[in-house]
């Protein structure tokens, strides 16, 4: 279980906005958030995976303190084990599709089965260039579940994707995401993307 | 009114006082352009707009003349004297010797391809019979100004360079040296010309003869130079 | 003719450029995470070699060189090392002059790679050494050519720095550049031009080489 | 202290850059524009004088402009213009001597804006030229400066060239890189060092002035 | 009316493949392109505005030849008079909301009316970089509105934008486009995102 109570500065251009957060995410449930753009959905994002901090507050996982401002706690992101789907994927142009799995993992078989669910199997020798926006956010999904995270952060997961591929993921991404047991939290400004998935709503409108 | 004085580099100590005293007896003041003879031989053939040049020695005035860059044949103003010196005191009666101990690093001379002065090092060490032992430790000035640099910061432990030098330094930094037997190298006459570029300029000429005086010879002489 | 200052060059250039990829590399790194006072002033000195005169930075070596005082002393007193008019003495201030050369390129370059790149790797656990070997590195491998290159034939050419601390000794301190001027001084106008022409052919060579290797790795395989 | 040689130094820097600015800016916006041979080729020469020995410039500039032969010898004839150991020699020389820093880092910069901007500003109408002026150029205003920066800060470090060329005349060419070299020959130690560090000040100011200037314009009103 | 008839080589990792689009689009219709990622689609859009040229064929806009490989005519876009709402919007960094409108044009009244439809009167003094994803898009969309073009290419509107700003800003912006009597192309590889708007399918899929 995760628990979060933070307090967030967002920058704005008129002056600065104040975002209060406070919820618990239970073991494997899946969390879907929802909320304008700039509304700070990828930044809540970037605090829990410990890519940036927030002002003042608490998040505590399974018992550990990741970050507490006041004991001045923060984890560093190498010990949280998050997977994270990055708005932009983030992908390394210097490496291939099989490259990206393996500096993830080490776990062939593994990442032959992350290359099957992605439908990259035929592509494992393409760096990002060559492969088209849909593939490429596909494999951004792929190189965040090699890691077998017990916590997955996706943001806007399905945007660059036809509504067969979007349909056809989804479907094989969610027994998965049930058998590694990973808490899952995905934002999306598209309700409509995310009906396949059951699970609760957060969303960011109800905390301006 | 101003005229350029292309210079050599021994003669650098001296320039400022014969500068000083040409403008307080004629109002003239001259730019002085200082470098080794060879460089300012170099310049002058590629253009450079001197009125009158200073030379080391005699040859490179020559080479000008026969080149059509200079008014006139050469005639000598002063024939200069080489001295071996240090900061450091470190005795000098056997310097012979003294070059090849290991107490000495690096011996700053001018280049003698350019520079009459090191060209005139050079025959001494020839004469001496330690050229090539010395070799290794040699390191070689741009001109006699960059030898005269060398040795007064200290970094070559001893250096060949102009008489002049000491009159300059005078008792503001220490210098320790000896004048070198004049025999064991050619004599250093250094000659003027005006060149082409000054030849319609009255006051060129007036400094020309003004160096041919007994007013100049006598400050020649206090730096250092022997003057007929 | 005499090719002892071109070998002299090629291996004061050589040196320089290995000592500097070592050195300049993890300090672009320092460099291009996030923006500090201290790193302003870190890098407007390191610039400084860019910009100030060959003659002022000789100048400053000469006196922080000579053996009669301060660091100079020190070294020659305590290691009997002379860092004027010795080839020693020359690469330490080819790496001072050249140093802008190697970091600038790799720091931009580092710079203007997106930080989700890094991120994604912590994430994936990997530490910081990790993260600069596999994932940042190869990712500006033109840049770094380029900051290769340029140092390499940036230290070809230098010239002022050289002339006031290095003595003109062949085969120790008589550069390629310093064999030009001197040549030019004695109206050997032959031999400048010889020097000169490989020079130029060397540095023209490289240039050119840099150029269509990064054209060529830009466009990658779709050519 | 003779303070003519930093006067003659900054005239000389100025006139220097703004030229540069006229001919650079139209040479870095053609040059950014697609990749073609002939374009790398103009590339690699203008990135020649970055990595020459600025004495094989000069050496090169010297025979280019003595009035003994070639071109020298034709500008003297026809139009009295001497190149060598003039002021209009120097302006010559340190364009081409300075033109990297000018072109370099404004090409980079028209290049790494996104090609989309300039088709958006096409399709609204608008000619290639109010493209540039209107929607590139002001989008590029920070490597402008640099650039602008650099190249004044290289041309007041410029030695070698002038050496060979310029000849040290008073108030003609005897820029303060110059006047410190010859400084420290007079063994004028206290000159060379006011020379020096009233250089080190003018570079260290302007270098520090644009890093500043720049890490505003990068973070934007929100500081 | 516009008739297009060439032939398009993409560059894909395994070769190039060849692309034959054969269509006319009568004056003021709305035509949608569906297709999936990397299929086309904003390469024909750019063919049809001037800024790349078709490997072969012919592009007539009402009686004037816009392209044609025979006779070797290619008009420049600053010639075509088309409205193009980039995928990535391409706006200027420099400059502000206002700006942006005034440099496209100096009618006044028109840039009032433009700036209310997209909701963005309160922040005409704001640059892009303090602009959200979706104000971003609207800009991109006012400022090809700007020109009156008679040609709109509209490449992935809506695709930052949240469902409430999305209806909105359809419902405005359909009536304004019949105003201007505007021939319409809109790109989406999301069917339902253009549900609102009536108009043709052109399915690249099909192309395939
Ligand atoms: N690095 C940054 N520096 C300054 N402000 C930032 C930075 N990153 C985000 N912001 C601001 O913080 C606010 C929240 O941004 P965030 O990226 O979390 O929004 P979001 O909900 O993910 O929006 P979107 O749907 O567009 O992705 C925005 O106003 C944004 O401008
Ligand atoms: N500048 C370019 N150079 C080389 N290939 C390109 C270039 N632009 C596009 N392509 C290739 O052309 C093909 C079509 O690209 P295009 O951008 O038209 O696709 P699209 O249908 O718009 O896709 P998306 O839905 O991802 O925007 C792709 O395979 C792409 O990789
Ligand atoms: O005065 Mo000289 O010409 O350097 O020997
Ligand atoms: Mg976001
Ligand atoms: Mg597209």
């Amino acid at each position: 279980m995760i628990s979060i109570d933070i307090e967030i500065k967002l920058k704005a251009y008129h002056g600065r906005q104040l975002l209060r957060i406070k919820r618990q995410f239970s073991t494997g449930s899946i969390t879907k958030i929802l909320g304008p753009s700039g509304s700070g959905k990828t930044t809540l994002l970037k605090i829990i995976a410990g890519l940036s901090a927030p002002e003042k507050g608490k998040i505590i996982a399974n018992g550990v303190t990741w970050f507490d401002d006041q004991q001045k706690i923060n984890l560093s992101p190498q010990k949280r084990n998050t997977g994270f789907v990055f708005q932009n994927y983030a992908l390394f142009p210097n490496m291939t599709v099989q490259q990206h799995l393996e500096y993830a993992t080490n776990d062939g078989a593994w990442i032959k089965q992350l290359l099957q669910l992605g439908r990259l199997d035929g592509f494992t020798d393409h760096k990002p260039d060559y492969l088209s926006g849909g593939q490429q956010q596909r494999l951004a999904i792929l190189r965040a579940l090699a890691i077998k995270p017990k916590l997955l952060l996706i943001d806007e997961p399905f945007s660059a994707l036809d509504s067969k591929m979007k349909t056809l993921l989804m479907d094989e991404l969610k027994p998965l995401i049930k058998q590694l047991g990973a808490t899952t939290i995905i934002v999306s400004h598209n309700l409509q993307e995310l009906e396949a998935f059951e699970g609760e709503i957060m969303d960011f409108e109800a905390l301006f | 009114q101003n005229i350029r004085v292309a210079a050599a580099a021994n003669l650098q100590p001296v320039m400022e006082v014969l500068q000083k005293d040409f403008k307080q007896k004629t109002g003239i003041t001259i730019d002085a352009v200082i470098g080794s003879s060879g460089k300012l031989v170099a310049q002058i053939s590629n253009g450079a707009p001197f009125d009158v040049f200073l030379s080391a020695d005699m040859s490179f005035p020559e080479t000008l003349f026969k080149n059509g860059f200079a008014k006139e044949k050469p005639v000598v103003y002063a024939s200069g004297s080489l001295i071996i010196c240090s900061i450091q005191n470190i005795g000098f009666e056997n310097w012979e010797r003294l070059l090849l101990t290991a107490r000495v690093k690096k011996i700053a001379i001018a280049n003698p391809a350019i520079a009459p002065y090191g060209k005139a090092a050079e025959q001494s060490l020839l004469d001496k019979g330690i050229l090539d032992d010395a070799k290794p430790k040699i390191v070689y000035g741009e001109s006699i100004s960059q030898v005269n640099t060398y040795i007064t910061t200290g970094v070559a432990d001893i250096g060949f360079t102009t008489q002049s030098l000491v009159k300059e330094l005078g008792d503001k930094t220490p210098l320790y040296y000896k004048v070198i037997d004049p025999k064991a190298y050619d004599p250093i006459l250094q000659g003027i010309v005006i060149l082409k570029h000054g030849a319609d300029n009255p006051a060129a000429e007036k400094f020309y003869h003004y160096i041919l005086s007994p007013a100049a010879k006598s400050i020649f002489k206090a730096y250092g130079y022997r003057v007929q | 003719m005499d090719l002892s200052p071109i070998w002299l060059t090629l291996k004061l250039a050589g040196i320089t450029t290995l000592l500097l990829l070592l050195i300049g590399l993890p300090f672009a790194w320092w460099l291009s995470r996030g923006r500090s006072f201290i790193k302003i002033i870190f890098e407007a000195i390191i610039t400084m070699p860019l910009v100030l005169p060959p003659s002022v930075l000789g100048f400053y070596l000469l006196l922080a060189f000579s053996p009669q005082h301060g660091l100079g002393k020190w070294l020659h007193n305590t290691f009997d090392v002379q860092l004027v008019f010795s080839f020693p003495g020359l690469i330490l201030a080819s790496v001072i002059y050249s140093i802008p050369f190697m970091v600038g390129p790799v720091k931009s370059a580092l710079q203007q790679l997106p930080g989700s790149l890094a991120e994604a790797s912590y994430t994936m656990g990997k530490t910081e050494w990790q993260t600069f070997r596999y994932v940042l590195l190869p990712n500006i491998k033109p840049s770094l050519l380029t900051a290769a290159v340029l140092t390499f034939a940036h230290t070809l050419g230098e010239f002022g720095v050289v002339l006031m601390i290095g003595g003109n000794i062949p085969g120790v301190t008589r550069v390629a550049s310093i064999a030009v001027y001197d040549s030019v001084e004695k109206m050997d106008y032959a031999s400048a031009n010889n020097y000169s022409l490989i020079l130029f052919s060397i540095t023209f060579v490289l240039v050119i080489a840099v150029f269509v290797f990064n054209k060529y790795q830009a466009k990658g395989p779709l050519a």
